[in-house]
């Protein structure tokens, strides 16, 4: 008894002198769930580089990113919303990348194209059946993110005068969004431009196709900043961080998968 | 109109059997469809390889390592409260009003749903004692979670041990503590730690506590205080995300035999206790 | 002659059942007490009182005094464990702990802070051999106890208390479960081990009483009806309750 | 020395006894600390009543998720309770003692796969064909009920299969004597005697069903709506915490700590009923 007790004492104390011993650096970031892919990735590359930092990545989402960039959980927060909400506004907002908003449908639907018009009456619930906008004869299933979500807020934004209709079913991230979608003929959701795969298929908006060169020229209209949240000034190993973020090795990253450089 | 008994005996045994088999069909259709996707996938290089992509590719070795390590803070914490808890209940104290309140908190403690244990512990652990997402974090709220499990179990343990063991020790000139450390946890060690087994396999099985306490990193913990992900936020991040279902069932796969494993072995040490009074 | 405990007034209630009443009495160092009397006369509850066994139950009160050694053992201050130490105590059913023959014998002494190998070795030799259990177990101390036959485990019980080095033992019923054979062992030892100890011997068996006591003292419905020498009880009773119970009238 | 070391040792005894209280109050304190005062604020009324749940918007009304709640809960119980009382009656009055000591650990052992499995099987399998023949997005009350009346089936077989044995054998002898079938043994006889512990079971999936989480959000669809069919997508308490716990701050988090509130009280209630349930069992042998 006393020895396991003992044992495990040992364990926790070598455990906690582990990791705050060495005096490694570290940097959390957390926040949007549409960045955190990319973060985490752009940690990786840059710990590849920088061997005494550790850099972490939680998800969490938007709201997540500026409050633990508020309470000091994380050093830096991700968020990615059109407007930035006034808890924001102590903090240091740089924009990393935009995101464009696919409109994603099954693909077996026949649809290609929506206008803003209908996505609205579409989410709104004016518009039901597949039939209205030159689909099948078949309900829709409207798939939405939960309320307080960046990418949510952003495409309520953007399309204007949403009123989710109450039978829309939520999901919690862009992932599952997407498994939902692909699993129900019949619905349409959106997610971020980035996560568009073969089991969906993302509409045409106002006959704009949702691709990186229509973003960038700035046809398509369903776009938003993605922000790097830091509370005082950028300095130290959180300005080293973001300025690699910014530079032409990290913007490739960024836009190697499927997000679009900030500039 | 009376139904003659001949029938209703025959259709009540046609029912309740026919319930049964339902419900052991269904529960076994569950564990051959994971691991039959899953097995495949489930091998040694999996477990012992990193993720890849965010778990699109590659193994699930961090995760493996998260799985281990938060069960076993929680343990470490949760055992030595919850034995010596029992331990004052059974054998330091006559039934009253302080014994009843406790009991009934801890059984209150045991309905709370894991949703509950994570609000608390992110408000508690990673917010107000600034912890952040982290294993300790982590740990310690699946230690409040098991701490029931453990006091029951281990209540029943030691109530198991024969009265009068414990009269000729005091009769010998023990002192109650003597009495607890030289016979009646010996004595009860084997219900101990089944219940301590029982409780593993409910923490790594959790997800909806670990994951707002201990975050979802995918990288191999070097500290308590580091972020780290379960094989089972692994699995519910791969299956709701669609990020990879081949890797999903493995992760599942894995999961299922961990916690079958670990419920198996507490089965069986809680028989070989059993045989071994009777 | 010495007088190890003296019972003054004496009361016991249980959930305020009266169930021993107004008891006085002394009893002799170094003899053997036999107290004998039909089931649920307070014999055991008796027994019990003299080295506080009946502090683990709940809802008891007592009324009097029981003074070891001119000592009140009741008293707020008085330490129990140490009072157990010096009265051991051998129970109806033989329990050996789960545990070794030799690890059950140096149970009491290493409580008390015995850690020498060499003295606890002795002690058990010694005990084993006073309890006659040494010849039949000295090739395999280090087995359970458990495995004993019945009567075994009883002198192992006996060897037990006597490791302790007690003042005196008390005895309930110690051979209600056993063979003829291995009472007779016990009562050898009993008859011997008086001339070091003062032992106090519950029994059911009244025959038991007038071959090892000394002294005996008969119970009734939680009252001392008659004390007096064996032979005195045995041959020529005062009450008709003791007579009648001797002779088997009733009981 | 050694009276002091007794002495402190009972003291740490004592002191450890209240960590499983001192949990549950500290979980109270905190939960309460951060929902009760939004209650308060927002109104009870508005709060419990109102169907409009839109946190952009400043307004919380959980009534849906009440009602989501209750449907999801009683859902599960109409799948799960009979199909494990059932079962359980099978197993200790109609099955060979060896096959049921076999069956029954085998059943507990179930009770130990993770939820997220059971939801996952539910996305997989259930909701799909929920959708195929029946219509609507699958993902629905129907599918979460189903998975829950699942989840909670370990827990009522185990407990009633434990009440039902602590039945006295002689109860049933003397039915039979009188020349009763197993059936109206079962029924006349054995079942009531058990009645109150089987109850409990029941009383315990109960707190199980209201109080999972994960499972339910991945088959429910997690619309803030009051179903008018089983086929309609709903979003319970528990799930509504956990879908915008991460991205809520401000009035927003507030909310979903008060739905936390009242969950918890709801969860509190259910087991009291419980436990005077298993009281009344002990009492009665």
């Amino acid at each position: 008894m006393k020895k396991i007790m003992l044992m495990s004492f040992v364990l926790i104390a070598a455990l906690l002198m582990g990791g705050c011993g060495k005096g490694k650096a570290s940097l959390t970031l957390a926040g949007s769930t549409a960045f955190q892919p990319f973060a985490e990735k752009l940690a990786d590359q840059y710990m590849n580089i920088n061997p005494d930092i550790s850099v972490t990545v939680q998800g969490g989402g938007s709201a997540v990113g500026i409050q633990s960039a508020n309470s000091g959980a994380a050093q830096i927060g991700m968020a990615d919303l059109v407007v930035l909400p006034a808890e924001a506004e102590g903090l240091t907002a740089t924009v990393v990348a935009k995101d464009g908003i696919a409109i994603v449908v099954n693909p077996a639907n026949k649809i290609s194209g929506l206008t803003t018009e209908q996505v609205r009456d579409i989410f709104n619930g004016k518009i039901t059946n597949w039939k209205d906008v030159g689909g099948i004869n078949a309900p829709i299933t409207v798939v939405s993110r939960e309320a307080g979500s960046g990418t949510r807020s952003s495409f309520e934004e953007i399309v204007g005068n949403i009123n989710l209709k109450r039978d829309a079913l939520i999901q919690d991230s862009n992932g599952t969004i997407r498994e939902t979608v692909a699993n129900d003929a019949n619905s349409v959701g959106y997610l971020s431009h980035g996560l568009i795969n073969e089991k969906i298929k993302a509409l045409k908006v106002d006959d704009q196709e949702c691709s990186t060169e229509a973003i960038i020229a700035g046809n398509y209209k369903l776009v938003r900043p993605i922000f790097l949240l830091v509370k005082g000034n950028l300095e130290g190993e959180i300005k080293k961080f973001i300025d690699y973020i910014l530079s032409d090795e990290g913007q490739n990253t960024i836009k190697a998968d499927g997000l679009l450089p900030a500039k | 109109m009376r139904i003659h008994p001949r029938y209703t005996q025959r259709g009540a045994v046609v029912i309740l059997g026919g319930a049964t088999l339902l419900t052991l069909v269904i529960l076994i259709f569950i564990i051959v469809f994971i691991l039959e996707k899953g097995l495949p996938v489930l091998g040694w290089n999996f477990l012992t390889s990193n993720p890849e992509d965010m778990g699109r590719s590659g193994g699930i070795f961090p995760t493996l390592i998260g799985t281990i390590i938060l069960p076993l803070i929680a343990i470490i914490i949760a055992t030595p409260l919850g034995v010596f808890t029992s331990v004052y209940l059974s054998e330091y104290t006559k039934e009253t009003r302080a014994t009843k309140i406790i009991r009934f908190g801890t059984d209150c403690l045991a309905g709370i749903p894991s949703i509950i244990f994570g609000l608390f512990g992110y408000i508690f652990f990673v917010i107000t004692l600034g912890m952040g997402w982290s294993l300790l974090a982590g740990g310690l709220t699946l230690a409040v979670m098991i701490l029931p499990t453990i006091i029951r179990t281990s209540e029943e343990a030691i109530r198991a041990v024969p009265k009068s063991y414990r009269e000729v020790s005091f009769s010998l000139g023990a002192s109650s503590w003597q009495t607890v450390k030289k016979v009646i946890l010996p004595n009860a060690l084997p219900g101990i730690v089944t219940g301590v087994m029982l409780s593993i396999g409910r923490s790594i099985g959790e997800t909806a506590a670990v994951i707002f306490t201990a975050g979802s990193s995918l990288r191999i913990p070097t500290s308590l205080l580091d972020s780290a992900r379960t094989m089972s936020v692994h699995f519910y991040i791969l299956a709701r995300e669609g990020i990879s279902a081949e890797n999903a069932y493995g992760t599942a796969a894995a999961l299922i035999i961990a916690v079958l494993l670990v419920n198996l072995s507490a089965y069986w040490l809680m028989n070989r206790f059993i045989s071994k009074r009777s | 002659m010495k007088t190890k405990f003296q019972i003054k007034d004496f009361s016991f209630y249980f959930n305020e059942e009266k169930v021993l009443k107004n008891i006085n009495f002394e009893i002799e160092a170094n003899s053997i007490l036999g107290i004998i009397g039909p089931a649920g006369s307070g014999k055991t509850t008796f027994l019990r009182s003299l080295n506080r066994m009946n502090d683990l139950e709940s809802g008891y009160r007592i009324e009097g005094n029981i003074l070891l050694d001119g000592i009140d053992i009741y008293k707020p201050e008085y330490d129990v464990v140490e009072l157990r130490k010096k009265v051991g105590m051998v129970f109806a059913m033989p329990v050996p702990l789960p545990m070794s023959i030799y690890e059950n014998v140096v149970y009491g002494p290493r409580l008390s802070g015995v850690q020498d190998k060499k003295r606890l070795d002795e002690l058990v030799e010694k005990s084993l051999s006073s309890a006659y259990l040494w010849e039949e177990v000295k090739d395999r101390l280090h087995t359970s106890g458990m495995r004993l036959s019945g009567g075994q485990q009883q002198r192992l019980c006996l060897a037990r208390v006597l490791a302790m080095e007690p003042e005196a033992i008390l005895l309930d019923e110690p051979s209600s479960g056993l063979d003829p054979i291995s009472t007779a062992k016990i009562e050898d030892a009993l008859t011997v081990l008086k001339k070091s100890y003062t032992i106090i011997l519950v029994t059911n068996n009244t025959k038991q009483a007038a071959r090892v006591a000394d002294n005996t003292a008969f119970f009734l419905m939680g009252e001392l009806i008659e004390l007096g020498t064996t032979s005195q009880i045995f041959t020529s009773p005062v009450k008709t309750q003791t007579d009648d119970y001797i002779t088997g009238r009733f009981g | 020395m050694k009276l002091f070391g007794e002495k402190a040792v009972r003291r740490i005894l004592m002191v450890t006894a209240f960590s499983a209280l001192s949990g549950l109050l500290l979980i109270a304190l905190f939960i309460l600390n951060e929902g009760l005062p939004f209650i308060f604020k927002y109104g009870i009324k508005e709060f419990l009543f109102s169907s409009d749940w839109y946190p952009h918007l400043g307004k919380f009304g959980i009534y849906p998720m009440i009602v989501a709640s209750l449907w999801v809960t009683l859902g599960a119980m109409i799948v799960g309770a009979p199909l494990g009382v059932f079962g359980a009656i099978f197993l200790s009055e109609y099955t060979p003692r060896p096959v049921m000591k076999i069956i029954k650990p085998t059943i507990e052992l179930l009770a130990a796969i993770p939820s997220v499995v059971y939801g996952f099987i539910g996305v997989m399998v259930l909701a799909p064909i929920i959708r195929a023949n029946f219509g609507g997005p699958g993902l629905s009350l129907l599918a979460a009920s189903i998975i829950l009346g699942i989840m909670i089936l370990p827990t009522v077989i185990s407990i009633s299969i434990d009440s039902i044995l602590a039945v006295p054998q002689s109860y049933r002898e003397g039915s039979y004597a009188l020349g009763a079938t197993t059936w109206q043994t079962t029924h006349m006889v054995t079942i009531k005697a058990s009645k109150s512990g089987i109850i409990a079971s029941i009383i315990l999936g109960l707190g199980r069903a209201i109080g999972e989480t994960m499972a339910v959000i991945m088959v429910a669809g997690n619309s803030v709506n009051i179903p008018n069919t089983p086929l309609d997508s709903v979003r319970t308490l528990t799930a509504n915490i956990a879908l915008e716990m991460s991205y809520a701050t401000g009035m927003h988090r507030q909310a979903l700590f008060a739905t936390g509130v009242v969950l918890l009280i709801v969860i509190i209630i259910l087991n009291s009923l419980a436990s005077v349930a298993i009281r009344k069992r002990m009492v009665k042998r």
